[in-house]
Order: structure tokens, then C-alpha cells, then sequence
């Protein structure tokens, strides 16, 4: 059983405070969500590495809950490295949250939830 | 090697449809909707369960329904199809009722579905725990999904919800002249849609289909049957399925459907183009998805579907009629609207 | 009308098999073994995910899983299948890909499953409340159901528990020459089958099959390009399904399974009878199964099952070979364990 | 909607005392489960019929328990008028219930269970 896990990997690697995203050695092609070969080419050879954190918002939707629950968004992150990831944007109102903004990688890793990845806006945008 | 997708052109036919219990159909099974639904499109073409040799169906909970069903109907089919993809399913199912016919592997197919989601009251069952790369952020899946494409096609192509609302509307002025459909009966205005309230933004109530019961069947022979069995038999000229993504984050392009290349293939199949169509009958689950469709389809360039529907422009009385039931957004919508597209298409 | 059933015999021929995680698979998910064994298969074929074009899927729980399975591979279908019929789903899924490869709709059919449902500890869910024809009557299902069937069949033919301890024993021996069973090394003799504890009579704990992890995969490509993807492809010459019920109680002759008749024509497709036949591979999930299906298939008379399997006779070293593996009495039982008869099969 | 819900019509016979199965009136066969049309037919003509209760054990299995829950029996059960149900043999130790035994139909309907119909060694047997 020599394959890897990649879910429990990703996960502990955010949990020790590092926020990796697998990428092919021979390809070169960053890959999110972790898996245990690159896709299409089926390549075994995917290695963890650290990302810069920045990003563009490319998608985004503000959820409604009934008051006096607040919205809450769900956003769609495109990563400098080229991936993307489904995420939240932290620190601004939901309804403030744009297409193209400018946000960088908070590790949210506390407590009993999954390790998770959230956004805020960058700083200067 | 062989020609890749080659279709059986023309060499199946629909000879019998119907639904039931569209709307609320109280003290029905689900398994009793697909049964009724059944029995009443097999009459259509004068046939009995017992000439059933195979058949494609669809539950909203019973992952071994296809049993249940023959069990009821007293069929003893060679060939047992419940494939899940989603509400397409049966469309997937009439692609592969095409080739099995074709092939003169079965003789006899019956697609069938029923749900009484809307009476039954909610009680579907969250069948796996989301992935740990969406479960946490919350999105109502589907329909957040579908509120982020709608998100993105907005900031490409400054489609507006104004756009979004003509799809709605003209539903419902189809659903108007339906009087099976749901809202039948109940009209709707661009002003309503505008002020209704937001679920996942961009998308507001009126943007969304609706939670109803029914059930719905076809029954498909090969060609030279079928015109003993019907008067006008609906031969199927071309087909396909695709599949980019599971998690929305993961759609390679968020303004294009994996629409688009099935649509081509089954194009190419039948011989036709976006240009010989009349009407379209198209799933409609958010008026968002009307929009990409028609431009995944061909039926206008990508970014321009929201100019297309304005103007009442798939409305009755417009340029291309679209879901001329009323479509899930006004018709009926028990969780899987697939198969009512190909009843509607058939009548 | 064409002749019906034809089957497009060694038109297909499977050039990849693997299995991953069979037995204990601490900490990899169902969908992780289904994908690794993917990889494993395609490799077999010098093929990659981005060859495939069809696939075709099982998993204990996510009813929408070929989803998550193709985005994990990063595979472009034009055809997804699901198609769920129990543990058996495998062997109609070759029957569809043989059919929809010799017609052209498809060219590289991947079929593939994962269970982890031995590490994860029976957190199966269910789907569907009983029917009120069997739910007050608390049968366990599906061991109660194959327990009537042996029952009737030991009150019909005399078949005993002894008779049904050899097939026990039978696959054990095959277990021992195979290191990846899960109850490799660990003897069984008829005197243990019936000192084991009865569980629902007359099935003892040695009579039911395992409950293991496991994944398995086959890749299937037409005739003319396995020749060049595989030293010795595995050419399918026929295959068929029946179904005869969903509850025990309907079925038509408890003593005859719906084995008789898709036995029959996939037969005559292939153009063989029993007596053409060196190995057989079957699905062992109880003891009884295997002496049901040995009669249905034609390689004895109906109620000479027990006698059949007598003596070693389906045994390393017997007359003829069943379930070489170990089945899903002695090697692997992740839930479904067709797959792994075929995989068993073609190696 | 002018049909039947089979389920609920047998249930109410059940509550009302009579072991009522359907018949269909042009091929006069028996059907069990009840349904909205005759298997393989389709005919929409079934009645409801009372039954004799008379049948014969046709298949049994003894279910184990962890102690000191007790055994039980679940059994097939072919009615003289020729169709089979799922059932229980009550009024005799499980391990005692035997194939081609005649046995009589009771009517369980009683508390919030699904009313059911159960049998007992028939008198004289």
C-alpha cells in the first residue's frame, strides 16, 4: 500500500501551519484538489509545495439565512499558481465582495472543523 | 478503428409518453408515480408491461428502484438501467436505449421516474458527507453552484438580471397555456422576479425551479416497429452526454457547460444544426441555466444568451420557443426534470 | 425486427485489471481505491485517464460518484454509467461497454470500484425504508433472503449443510494459494462450517461471505486495438442480465435465480456451453449461491448442486475450478464483489 | 387522479379485520403485493378479495439473536389461493416451524407498527 493520502496530507500540512498545493515534477502543472496522480496524464509524481497565498476572486455568491443569521458568501478563488478553489472571503461585508478583488490565504485550522483555507483582501488593493 | 459516436440515427423511436401526479399528489409513492406513468405511456402504444424487455429508471432515494419497479409491473427484463447522473439521467438513458436497440440487444425500452418530493415533504437523504474542499464553506448545492456561474457570465458578458428574470417569465407565460403546469394560472412580471427574495445571490426565488411532485414515462422501440405502434412516432436522431466536473470550483470554464460538446455530437448525429430546430426543450433548473444552454447549444454566440431571451424572444409568440411546458422554473420539477424535457418534446 | 440479444461476440476484449486495498485499507477512502485501482488497471494497457472515455462506476454510498471519480482523474467521458443492480452491477456494466464499444459510441471503457467498508465500520446508510410486506418481519437482508432460498432448496433436493460446507471449504483451499485473500493461511474444514454459529438458519457464519475492503478495476477496448495494448486480452464473448424480483418472497421459484437465463444467452452468444468451460467465477456471497448458480449456468442438473460441489470437486485439484481467488467467501468481499470476478477471470 | 394507493386500501382492510388481497377480474389470478395494475398484463381491473388465511409454510429461516433476545422465524408462506407472502409462524418455537406445514392467517394490527399478517400452526395439523 504505497500510495499517498493525499486528503490527510493536505490537511496536516495546513494544521503545521503550511498551505501546499500539489504540483507534477514532470509536468510542472500545480493541481488542487490533492490526488494521488495528476489528472489526464495519470503522472505518479506529484509533489507537496508551498504556495504564495494570493489570488483573484473569479466567482461569488452572498447565501441568505434566516435573520438574525448573517449572509455569508462562498467564493471561488483563482490562485497566482493557476488553480482554483471553492473558499470565503473574511474581513469584508459579504455583499462587498467583488470579481477580480485582489486576496491572499488565511489557514483556518482551529478547533474541530476540516482544515480549511479562507481569503481576505489584499493588503493595498 | 471505428468512427468515434457514431449514433443510430433515426433508428429508434418514442412511441408512447406520459406523466403523472405533476404538482402535489398526495398519498402517492414515488414508486407509485413511476408505475402510473408507466402503465398510461405504455398504453399509449398499446403495449403491456410484459413486452418490456429493458428499462432505464430514476428515484429520488431507492438506489435499487429499477427491482421495486419490475417486481410491481411484473416485467422480466434482459437489460436494467438506473443510472444516476443528476436530473439528465434519462436523457443519458435514451442514449443508451438507442444503441442497445440498435444493436437488437432489447427490443422494448421503458423509462420511467417518479418522486413526491413536495408531499413526501423534504425527507430526502443527504446520501454522502461533502468533500473537505466545499463541505466547510457552506454552499447550497445546487443551487450556489449555480449562482456562481450565473456570478461569473454576469461579470464576462454584463449579463443582467434583468436577462435572468425574461427566462422566468416566459416560462411561466408557457406555463400559462399549460394547465398541467404547477403555476398555472399565476402570472409573473420582470418586476416581480426583480423584487422576489434572494437565496444565493445573484440568484432571487423566481430564478429557481420549483419543488413539486410527478412522474413521468417513454417507452422507445426501433424505427420499423414503431410505426405499427404509433400513429406518429418521435425518432430519435442524435444524442450525447458529457461530464466536466463534479465540484463547481473544478468546472474548467464557468461560463461553459459540458452542453456544449455532447450538443455538437448529437448535432452532427442527426444532421441538423442549432438553425433547422423549431422549439427547444432544455433544463431549466435556474434561469441561468436557459441562458448557457442556448449559447452551449449553439443557438447564439457565448455571452449573448442574455440579448437572446430578452424581449420575450423564447416566449409564445417569440423567435424560439423554449420549454413549452413551463419548463422546471414553472411546470414541474420533483428533483429530476429530465425526463419531462423528452415527454415535452414528444407530445 | 433484428434477432434479438445479439451480443457483439469477441468484438471487445479487456487489456487492464488491478485490485488495490483488498482486506484491510486503514485510512484510505472508498473513492481513494477505486482511483488507485483506475491508475493500476490503465497501466496494465500503457494507457492514461486522459484515453478514457467511458466509465463506468460503483461505491458503497455516493450515488453520484463517477462525479468524483472522473474530476479525481481528470478523465473527458462522452459516457458515465452507474447503474446500480447489487453487487452484480459490474457484470452488466461489460454487457453495456461491449455494446457501446462495437457500435462506435465509445472507444476506452473504464470500469471501476471502491469500498472501504470493513476500516470504516458499518457506516452504511440506508437508503430506503422496507417494504410492509417484509419490514415487520424483520428479515436481515440480504443473508435471510439467500437462507429461505437454501432452505427450500435442502427441503426440495435433500441438499445439506454438509454439501454446503464443501463450497466453504472449497474456496478456502483456493484462498491459500492466493496470498492476497484475506483469509489466506487460516485453514477451514467441514467440521468447523458446522460447529460455526448459525446466524440465520440454515446459514452458519462460514456459510457468508467476508466483509473486507477492496478496489478493482478493468479497462475494455475494442478487438482490433487490444491486440496492441495487451500480450494476451482477455477477448468477452457473451454476457446477459436477468432480473426476477426484489423481494424474496416474490421470487418465482426460490429454488431457480436468475442466473438460468442470461446463462443461456450469454452461452449462446459466445457459442460455448458449460462443458467449453475450464474455470468458473462466480458470486459466492453465501454458500448456496454457488451451488444455485452451478445448476442455473447448466453445469449440472438442477438439485444435483450439492452432490456437484462434493468432494473437493469445485477444489484446488477438483474436477472443475470455481472461484480461484477465494471469493467472496474466502479472498475479498468489500461489499460488491463482482468486479473482482471478472478481474479473477481475465487474470 | 382516478388511482388506487394499493398500499393503503390493504392496510385499511387489515385495520378493519379482513385479509383482503386483489384479483384480477378478467384473468381472475391473484396478485400479492397489492398494485395498481396486474404484473405483466397491466389490466387495471383488480378487486379486493377476502381470503381464506389457509396456507402452507413454502420456506423458513430462524434468525439469531444476541441473548436473552430470543430467536425468531421469518418464513414464506404460500396461500391455497396460490400467491406467496413474506410472514412469521407464531404459537410454536421457531426452531420447530417446518416447510409444507399448514398454517392459518392472524391478523396483526394493533399499536403503531405497519399492520401485518402473521400464522399459527393450522388446528389439527
Amino acid at each position: 500500500m504505497s500510495y499517498p493520502k493525499p486528503d490527510v496530507e493536505y490537511a496536516e500540512h495546513l494544521r503545521a501551519g503550511r498551505f501546499m498545493i500539489q504540483r507534477s515534477r514532470s509536468s510542472g502543472r500545480f493541481v488542487f484538489h490533492p490526488r494521488v496522480a495528476e489528472p489526464v496524464t495519470g503522472a505518479r509524481d506529484l509533489e507537496w509545495v508551498e504556495v504564495s497565498g494570493k489570488g483573484t476572486v473569479y466567482a461569488v455568491t452572498v447565501v441568505g439565512q434566516r435573520p438574525p443569521a448573517e449572509p455569508y458568501n462562498v467564493a471561488i478563488v483563482e490562485l497566482d499558481e493557476g488553480v482554483r478553489m471553492m473558499t470565503r472571503v473574511d474581513g469584508i461585508a459579504s455583499a462587498e465582495v467583488r470579481i477580480g478583488m485582489p486576496v491572499t490565504a488565511v489557514i483556518r485550522a482551529e478547533g474541530e472543523d476540516v482544515p480549511h483555507v479562507v481569503f481576505t483582501p489584499a493588503e493595498g488593493a | 478503428m471505428m468512427e468515434t459516436g457514431d449514433f443510430p440515427r433515426g433508428k429508434t423511436a418514442f412511441v408512447g409518453h406520459a406523466t403523472h401526479g405533476m404538482g402535489e399528489a398526495h398519498g402517492y409513492s414515488s414508486m407509485d408515480l413511476m408505475v402510473i406513468s408507466a402503465l398510461k405511456a405504455l398504453d399509449c402504444a398499446g403495449l403491456t408491461p410484459g413486452d418490456v424487455d429493458a428499462v432505464f429508471t430514476g428515484h429520488p432515494n431507492d438506489y435499487l428502484n429499477q427491482m421495486t419497479f419490475i417486481q410491481q409491473l411484473g416485467i422480466n427484463p434482459r437489460y436494467m438501467d438506473n443510472n444516476r447522473t443528476g436530473g439528465s439521467a434519462f436523457l443519458v438513458h435514451a442514449f443508451a436505449a438507442a444503441h442497445l436497440l440498435a444493436s437488437g440487444a432489447i427490443d422494448v425500452a421503458l423509462i420511467a421516474y417518479g418522486s413526491n418530493q413536495r408531499t413526501e415533504g423534504g425527507k430526502l437523504i443527504q446520501s454522502i458527507k461533502p468533500s473537505p474542499y466545499v463541505g466547510p464553506f457552506r454552499p447550497m448545492i445546487p443551487l450556489s453552484a449555480y449562482a456562481l456561474a450565473a456570478s461569473r457570465h454576469m461579470h464576462e458578458y454584463g449579463t443582467t438580471a434583468e436577462q435572468q428574470a425574461e427566462v422566468a417569465v416566459a416560462a411561466r407565460k408557457w406555463a400559462n397555456l399549460n394547465p398541467d403546469a404547477f403555476m398555472h394560472g399565476q402570472n409573473l412580471s420582470i418586476e416581480d422576479c426583480l423584487a422576489a427574495r434572494p437565496i444565493s445571490t445573484p440568484l432571487r426565488k423566481t430564478d429557481c425551479c420549483l419543488v413539486t411532485d410527478g412522474g413521468a414515462a417513454v417507452v422507445i422501440v426501433r424505427a420499423d416497429r414503431a410505426r405499427d405502434l404509433a400513429d406518429r412516432p418521435a425518432y430519435l436522431l442524435g444524442a450525447g452526454q458529457c461530464v466536466t466536473h463534479n465540484e463547481i470550483y473544478m468546472m474548467p470554464d464557468m461560463t461553459v457547460t459540458g452542453a456544449k460538446w455532447p450538443g455538437k455530437r448529437a448535432f452532427a448525429a442527426a444532421g441538423l444544426g442549432p438553425s433547422d430546430v423549431d422549439v427547444v426543450e432544455l433544463y431549466d433548473a435556474f434561469t441561468i441555466n436557459t441562458i448557457l444552454f442556448l449559447e452551449d447549444l449553439g443557438f447564439c454566440a457565448k455571452g449573448e444568451g442574455g440579448a437572446f431571451v430578452s424581449d420575450g424572444q423564447i416566449a409564445p409568440g417569440g423567435a424560439l420557443p423554449v420549454n413549452t411546458d413551463g419548463g422546471g422554473l414553472s411546470c414541474v420539477h420533483p428533483g429530476m426534470y429530465g425526463l419531462f424535457t423528452m415527454v415535452e418534446a414528444i407530445t
